[in-house]
């Protein structure tokens, strides 16, 4: 490997709608603004909407070669709390990986073996912003000042202007979700 | 619990269509009423898509998928096999194909078997786009709608031509059963199914079956909306026999007509319309039903 | 043995023939110079009620291969027949037909593409389904049309083959082109032929199967293999039934067929009708006292690399005379005894020529100009210019 | 799920295997009848796009495998016996 | 010259952008999975102003390259985008496209053949329409992606080349994957693509002339030579082309691009999105001290064996890696990597690995294995197996 | 001798046509009303063959030949070009196909061609069976006509389905104009290419074109032909606006219809039917006329 | 014919070159005109399928270089001004 | 070349309709008959109706290896006199090869170089056996008995008998007119 950086990989997982793609997106935007390469996708199948979703990221100080999909991340975030039950989230996540739940309860209120986990209340914060409804939030964006502040790589002012450039409305609000999710997360 | 259902689920559960898809009503509807004697095509869609991801099928009777546009083509083949060989012709031979693969890319493999006079049944699962590749435009998509390829945009209303009358055209191959249908009236459409299957000869079923992910409406509202669509007069059911198309039999007809509005109104494909729009829509459904004497 | 009935048909005819006494159910088949005879031969067969079969006139080549399929699946046994711009028109079916290991034949009048259209002998609509999936067979001459027909029904439903398989004849040059030709007895290729009753499933609300279905990454690649496995392990059972057939019929067909190859310098690789024509320069130039030989393919799908390294593995060099030609590369045939020969200690050196598109003709001349060729590239000990064209009209070159 | 041999030609001889592949983990919403209020009209298992209605001895019930919560059933039936919930979590 | 923007995007938006850059006039297309992105970019382009041309919403993809053809004889830059079934429904039209020599661009979601019916990453679709006539690209990422977009228009339409062009990006692992790329300004692309005059001919009344005759025997072999000399000369002016775009936007870009080839023994051979892995993958090994190098294809029409022979000419072992297969053969890049070398008197040993069908991911650790069993038959002097398949899960095999 | 002909011809001699052939008349009426400003498309057929053997072309119009399958999808291409480009549309485009190239092989094209709303004229030149490949039938070839592949045989009384009502059929397209025409009535069929050039939008245009060879009738009956078929109401000439398929209008009314027999007698094609079928024929004939009101 | 040098596509810019081509060859039958009769009403002009017939100033006449001979002329006209021949050998 | 014997070509020119192809068929199959190998075809083209054509037979005591076309025939047969202006028919014609035509006239009456030329009043013998009109007599069969008189390779009864087999109508009138062909051709 050229440099001493490691590549960082994320992994979401949603319901469809949920915006767990546009995540990704917004995430590798925010760091392509750091100068970083970037990669983020969805899972690459056939699944409708309703079924449970992941989507990924990847992030390096140096330019991104590989190409294959991500089996081993670094962080793993839930969006959706009820896809506890049906999907196993830390299925490859690395050995003392983070783990971000979209959830009011305390982090330690869960037990994902050695995986840290962080806990943020983003479905409140988004229905709070106008994101949504309670039933069906829009949560991605703040989310993502979650990330910033637990995985310290990529800086909420960048995640604030990939949202300008990603998310096509209520730029403010999701702006201000971002902000208030980056303060709330609980577990740092 | 009854010991058994009356009929055996045709199209199993476990099937991946979206929670509240059209195309599942019509199908176990559909399926029921050919029951098992059938064999089916299905051409590339979603209905192909959700019911064949390898190891598992949903489907309890043969069927084959070969391609997007040829599923009555297939079917033909299929036909003449079984009446070359066994010479009895007990055997449903069914079609399947969206709005994509019956109006516009399976379209002639469609007229073809018409032509041909085979007896196959083809069912068009009308959504309106094409829904397996994400909400696409199709001949079948209404005045205004907005899709991916003709979205809504400071030059574009959404699409800007009216549904090809896709039902009329095939009564006009001259087959002897043409109908429309769709799944807010199950027993009406089982009935059609059921005149189809035993039309002498090819017969044609336009399904519109609402799609809650392309049309962005509530899973919850579909049946409603399939509902609303024949009560407004957006989609007239109607049937014909031997060609007659210009002495069509209307099956379904509200007493008082309701405005389109009301359905449009429930649907975001449409939300950027405006009012001019939906008068324009109005009055061109008004002129539709006159047409047809509805 | 019923007797062997001597005839003068066209290749079509042949081809025609060849179909009928394989009594397919359906056949669903479109109308294009130059196979068109082949359709209506047999609608003829089935007015006079010579053939017990269903015709579907359909209405064009992609459809006429859809319904092969739905035939095949059915259990039926299905044919077609097409050329050209047909062939083309049904690439993605070809595909599909491969993929669903349904025993589909058809025959081919080998034919040029479009653009400009012509409907003359070329290998290209053929040859650019090479990819597909199906056995290919090319013939010399009708008998070996008629033989093929047969031969191809039995290797393609051969269980462990289950491929469809195309037999292709020159385009008038033998589509159009009457020959004599000894036709078996209708018992004798009954015998020869059983009927169809597909081994890995069928259409059938008895036992009801999914054919088709989406093969999703983690079995794709898998059931690609085991597909292509299928194709590798044709060649001992094509040898196998070609053998069985020179048993019963009296007449001998290899994959490839060598001719004064045993002691020769320089070997011509050829396929199709234009073999005739180089076997004929083969012995001219024999009389000349020039070592060389001939080696005609006759089935290109699977290639048979083992015999060809066997017959031209110890010649100098190899001309290998494509009917086709892939721009910005060269010729197919060319390409994959090139890959045939890139690890072999010894190789003879290629030549590679283009000849006879769009029913150009290729003379006895020809062959003695590649070869000539191919003996100047062997006796300089390198290859200047592995891709040449034969029998151009400079005059008309603007 | 777990994988399985491939077939000759990926022919898939399992007819309605699809039931292996539980999809009432899509759900969000539950459906729940109230046996009290059913007249047995079965609208709900006609119109149910994914088989998820069964029909009992004296009303209906779901298959809560399958039901992925779409709420049609609720909005169809026509003496309202069936509300949505909030899926447990 | 104007900035590059910065943007992260999908690959079909970046050859989407590239082809919004390029201004064309008509842009017949038909959605298809992975593609279809293109479409829905241009046609929000359109509905919001940003872009002044006509998409034509056509019923197949057949029609789609046809309305492609009809519309660049008329003089306007013509456009689309396809994949898989696409490609393979128009494979008809692909080769009359190019017969006449028009300068059409399609940007293609490389995904792999029905059946069995898959939607994901493989070169299948556009390799088999490898004879057709055009000009293929394959792009590593998305940058290249929309690079080669602008690429391809400028070497289509030059007057020296006229053939219409295809630029491949990998089924989801690009198409939907999003990157970092720069966009050109517009102006920029403006100079470097002027709007396209045909200098051959064009439908127009003023000057009535006929295209698409009938290419008698008299004349079609020299039709078709002429239109694959074109194909013939165009190396040097893609590389004098590539050269300016270098020159003006910063980027370089070879028709095969080698990667630590200089001193290594085993170089691999790949194209499209696995590049980036391989390299990875190389760079790994390197620093164990294996010898390998890297050599990716970004035109694979026309073949570049002149520079394949500059790589890899003192390399003992090619690894030749095709994300496509011709049963009954092998890869495609190995039968055309094979004829480059076939006559040389010195040429690596090659192996053929058969990777990433249908969507299969292709891991380092792929590229390793490949790695160490060139060097296996390299150290044994010999190919056992020339075609292997990579990465197959041997659990599911029937 | 005059100083010129009024009008050029755009259809030069030296064309290839069998001697006789019903095309080699349409097309020179047609080319002249269309005029100089015209682009053509052609399918591949006996038009296409006979007109540009290289290096030699019969066009003295600007045409481009694909396909058989894509006349219409050519022509889609074209006008989207010069609307783009020039954005007047003052040029002509129309798209010429056989039956084959349109019934069959070439509808989709079209019914794509049509829905779209392309300002394209389709002309489908109707000899009853594919003629360029040597007399293969079509599902334009009528009830009891003997071709290469529906040959009149023991099992066969030859074609053995009634031909395909295509101008209805694209009529039902809702398209501005669709009509029949024949080279008996040169007027009629100029204001029908007239009318069609001059509609907003599709048109299409089915003229009937006897063909000596495949027909097997004298190279001097092509007009007689055409003539009789619309004197016996086998060929009915019409024309619809606007899609208004149920309400056509009649064109050309003779005062008293003759017998099909008449007609049928000078083909050969015919030959081998008995009375019984020709009876059929005229039963069907007289129905279709009363359907059409003719 | 002689041959010619190739155009790039095989693009013909010769509009009307058929005219190289000269059918007259496949006649076996020539038509005559009997100038007096004819009224000018032009039917043969119109159907004839070769354009061998050229209005002139009192009647027609035809250009032998491309009638094929096939007799449409002869039986449509109206005044039977027009009668077939066979061709002088 | 393996034997001695030569191979013969045999170019027939007629008008579309007037049975060369079938001319050339037949006489391929009465060689067949007599265990020669045989070729015959058409003119290889898209000729329409009405447009001279051309057929060919090729006939060899040995296999038949070649498959161009015939370009040097060793006898021309014309059907259709009204064709000796409009086509060369001697174009290749081989050196002392031979010529048949149909006509009423004496070789004598022809110039065809060192070309030996016989006629047959085929049409005449044709009409007289009911086989076509004056204007359109089918003559295809009377010429092979003429055939087999000039070429002496293939006998008189196998022509017959390849009547019997290749034409589908009156097979006695048309052998008659072979017969009689082979009687009355002159220039032997
Ligand atoms: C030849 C070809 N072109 C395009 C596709 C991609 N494709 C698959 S399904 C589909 C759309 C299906 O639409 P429709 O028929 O309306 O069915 P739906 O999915 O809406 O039910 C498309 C465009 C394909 N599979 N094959
Ligand atoms: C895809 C394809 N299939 C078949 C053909 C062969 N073909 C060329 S023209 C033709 C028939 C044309 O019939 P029609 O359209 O009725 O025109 P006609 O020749 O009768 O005027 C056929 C079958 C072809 N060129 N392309
Ligand atoms: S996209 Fe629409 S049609 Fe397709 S499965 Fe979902 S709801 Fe059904
Ligand atoms: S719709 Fe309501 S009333 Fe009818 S069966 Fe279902 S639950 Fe009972
Ligand atoms: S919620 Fe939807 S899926 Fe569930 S039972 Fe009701 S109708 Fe069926
Ligand atoms: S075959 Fe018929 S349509 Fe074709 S050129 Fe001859 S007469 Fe005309
Ligand atoms: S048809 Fe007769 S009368 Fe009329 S112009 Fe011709 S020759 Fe004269
Ligand atoms: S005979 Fe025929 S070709 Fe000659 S002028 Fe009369 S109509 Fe024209
Ligand atoms: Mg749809
Ligand atoms: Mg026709």
């Amino acid at each position: 490997m050229k440099g001493e950086t490691r590549m960082y990989e994320v992994r979401f997982h949603g319901r469809g709608g949920q915006g767990a793609v546009t995540a990704a997106h917004t995430l590798s935007d925010a760091a392509f603004r750091e100068s970083k390469d970037v990669q983020s996708f969805p899972m690459f199948g056939v699944e409708r909407r309703g079924a449970p979703v992941a989507a990924f990221a990847r992030i390096d100080e140096k330019e991104i070669d590989i190409k294959t999909q991500i089996y081993e991340p670094d962080m793993v975030i839930v969006l959706d709390m009820s896809l506890l039950d049906v999907v196993d989230v830390t299925d490859g996540l690395k050995e003392g990986g983070k783990i971000i739940l979209n959830t009011a309860k305390a982090p330690s209120e869960f037990d994902f073996g050695d995986a840290e986990v962080y806990t943020v209340n983003a479905t409140k914060i988004a229905v709070d912003n106008g994101l949504g409804t309670e039933t069906n939030p829009i949560v991605n964006t703040a989310i993502l000042g979650a990330y910033s502040r637990v995985a310290g790589n990529v800086k909420l002012k960048n995640i604030k202007k990939a949202i300008e450039n990603n998310v096509p409305v209520k730029h403010d609000e999701n702006k201000k979700a971002a902000e208030q999710a980056y303060e709330s997360v609980v577990g740092v | 619990m009854m010991s058994e259902n009356e009929e055996k689920e045709l199209l199993a559960s476990g099937h991946r269509m979206c929670a509240g898809c059209g195309e599942g009503t019509a199908m176990r509807a559909i399926l029921k009423e050919a029951g098992p004697n059938s064999i089916a095509t299905v051409a590339t869609g979603c209905l192909e898509v959700t019911t064949t991801a390898y190891p598992q099928t949903a489907w309890e009777i043969p069927l084959i998928h070969a391609a997007f546009e040829n599923a009555a083509s297939v079917a033909s083949g299929i036909e003449a096999a079984l009446k070359q060989m066994d010479k009895k012709g007990e055997t449903n031979i069914l079609s399947f194909a969206g709005d994509g693969g019956t109006f516009d890319i399976g379209f002639q493999a469609l007229s073809g078997m018409f032509e041909r006079k085979h007896n196959v049944t083809h069912i068009c699962l009308d959504n309106e786009a094409y829904m397996n590749t994400g909400i696409q435009r199709c001949s079948s998509t209404p005045y205004g709608a907005s899709t991916t390829t003709s979205p809504s945009g400071k030059e574009s209303i959404g699409e800007d031509r009216p549904k090809k009358p896709i039902a009329r055209i095939a009564g006009a191959h001259d087959i002897p059963y043409a109908a429309t249908a769709t799944i807010a009236y199950i027993d009406d459409l089982k009935k059609k199914v059921n005149k189809a299957l035993k039309a002498d000869g090819p017969a044609f079923l336009h399904v519109f079956a609402p799609c809650p992910t392309g049309w962005r409406h509530g899973s919850d509202d579909t049946i409603e909306l399939a509902r609303l669509a024949v009560e407004t007069g957006v989609f007239v059911l109607w049937e014909a026999e031997d060609g007659e198309i210009c002495d069509i039999k209307i099956t379904k007809k509200p007493k008082e007509r309701k405005p389109v509005k009301e359905y449009l109104k429930k649907q975001r494909r449409f939300a950027h319309l405006t009012e001019e729009h939906i008068e324009k829509i109005q009055k061109e459904v008004d002129e539709k039903c006159e047409q047809y004497g509805f | 043995m019923g007797e062997q009935k001597g005839l003068t048909i066209q290749g079509n005819m042949a081809t025609a023939l060849g179909a009928k006494l394989s009594r397919p159910d359906v056949i669903p088949a479109y109308p294009i110079t130059p196979s068109t005879l082949f359709p209506e031969k047999i609608s003829e067969y089935i007015a006079d009620g010579e053939l017990d079969a269903s015709m579907i006139r359909v209405e064009s080549e992609h459809s006429a291969m859809s319904a092969c399929i739905g035939a095949s699946a059915s259990g039926a046994r299905a044919c077609t027949a097409s050329a050209s711009q047909g062939i083309a028109l049904m690439h993605e079916m070809l595909f599909i037909a491969a993929g669903m290991r349904l025993p589909i034949v058809m025959a081919v009048g080998n034919r040029a593409l479009s653009a400009p259209i012509n409907i003359w002998a070329d290998h290209q609509d053929s040859i650019s389904s090479r990819d597909s999936g199906w056995l290919q067979f090319y013939a010399e001459k009708n008998q070996e049309g008629l033989d093929l027909m047969i031969l191809a029904f039995r290797i393609a439903e051969d269980e462990r083959v289950l491929l469809p398989a195309m037999v292709g004849i020159d385009g008038f040059v033998l589509t159009h082109t009457v020959e004599g030709v000894k036709a078996p007895a209708q018992e004798d290729v009954d015998d020869f032929l059983p009927p169809y009753e597909p081994p890995h499933g069928k259409l059938d609300p008895e036992e009801p199967m999914t054919f088709g279905s989406l093969g999703t990454p983690e079995y794709y690649q898998e059931l690609k293999y085991d597909q292509t496995q299928a194709m590798e392990n044709t060649p001992e059972i094509i040898d196998e039934i070609f053998d069985e057939f020179e048993e019963r019929f009296g007449r001998e067909y290899n994959r490839i067929t060598p001719y004064k190859c045993e002691d020769a310098d320089i070997i011509l690789l050829t396929m199709g009708s234009m073999s005739g024509t180089a076997r004929a320069a083969v012995d001219e130039m024999r009389e000349e006292g020039e070592k060389v030989g001939l080696a005609k393919l006759t089935v290109f799908r699977p290639f048979p690399g083992d015999l060809l390294k066997e017959i031209a593995g110890d010649a100098d060099g190899l001309a290998v005379v494509d009917r086709n030609i892939s721009p910005g590369f060269g010729g197919a045939v060319f390409a994959e005894s090139a890959g045939t020969f890139i690890n072999e200690n010894r190789s003879p050196l290629m030549k590679n020529f283009i000849v006879g598109l769009g029913g150009r003709e290729i003379f006895k001349r020809n062959f003695k100009e590649m070869y000539e060729k191919t003996k100047e590239a062997v006796e300089a000990g390198e290859v200047k210019k592995p891709v040449e064209w034969i029998n151009m009209d400079e005059d008309v070159m603007r | 799920m777990s994988k399985v041999k491939i077939t000759i030609a990926g022919i898939n001889k399992k007819a309605g295997s699809s039931k292996e592949y539980k999809t009432g983990g899509w759900r969000t919403m539950k459906p729940e009848v109230d046996v009290e209020k059913c007249i047995q009209c079965f609208k709900c298992f006609d119109y149910c796009p994914d088989g998820a209605v069964k029909k009992t001895e004296d009303a209906i019930e779901f298959d809560l495998d399958y039901c992925k919560g779409c709420g049609i059933c609720e909005r169809e039936c026509p003496v309202k016996a069936i509300v949505m919930k909030v899926e447990e979590k």
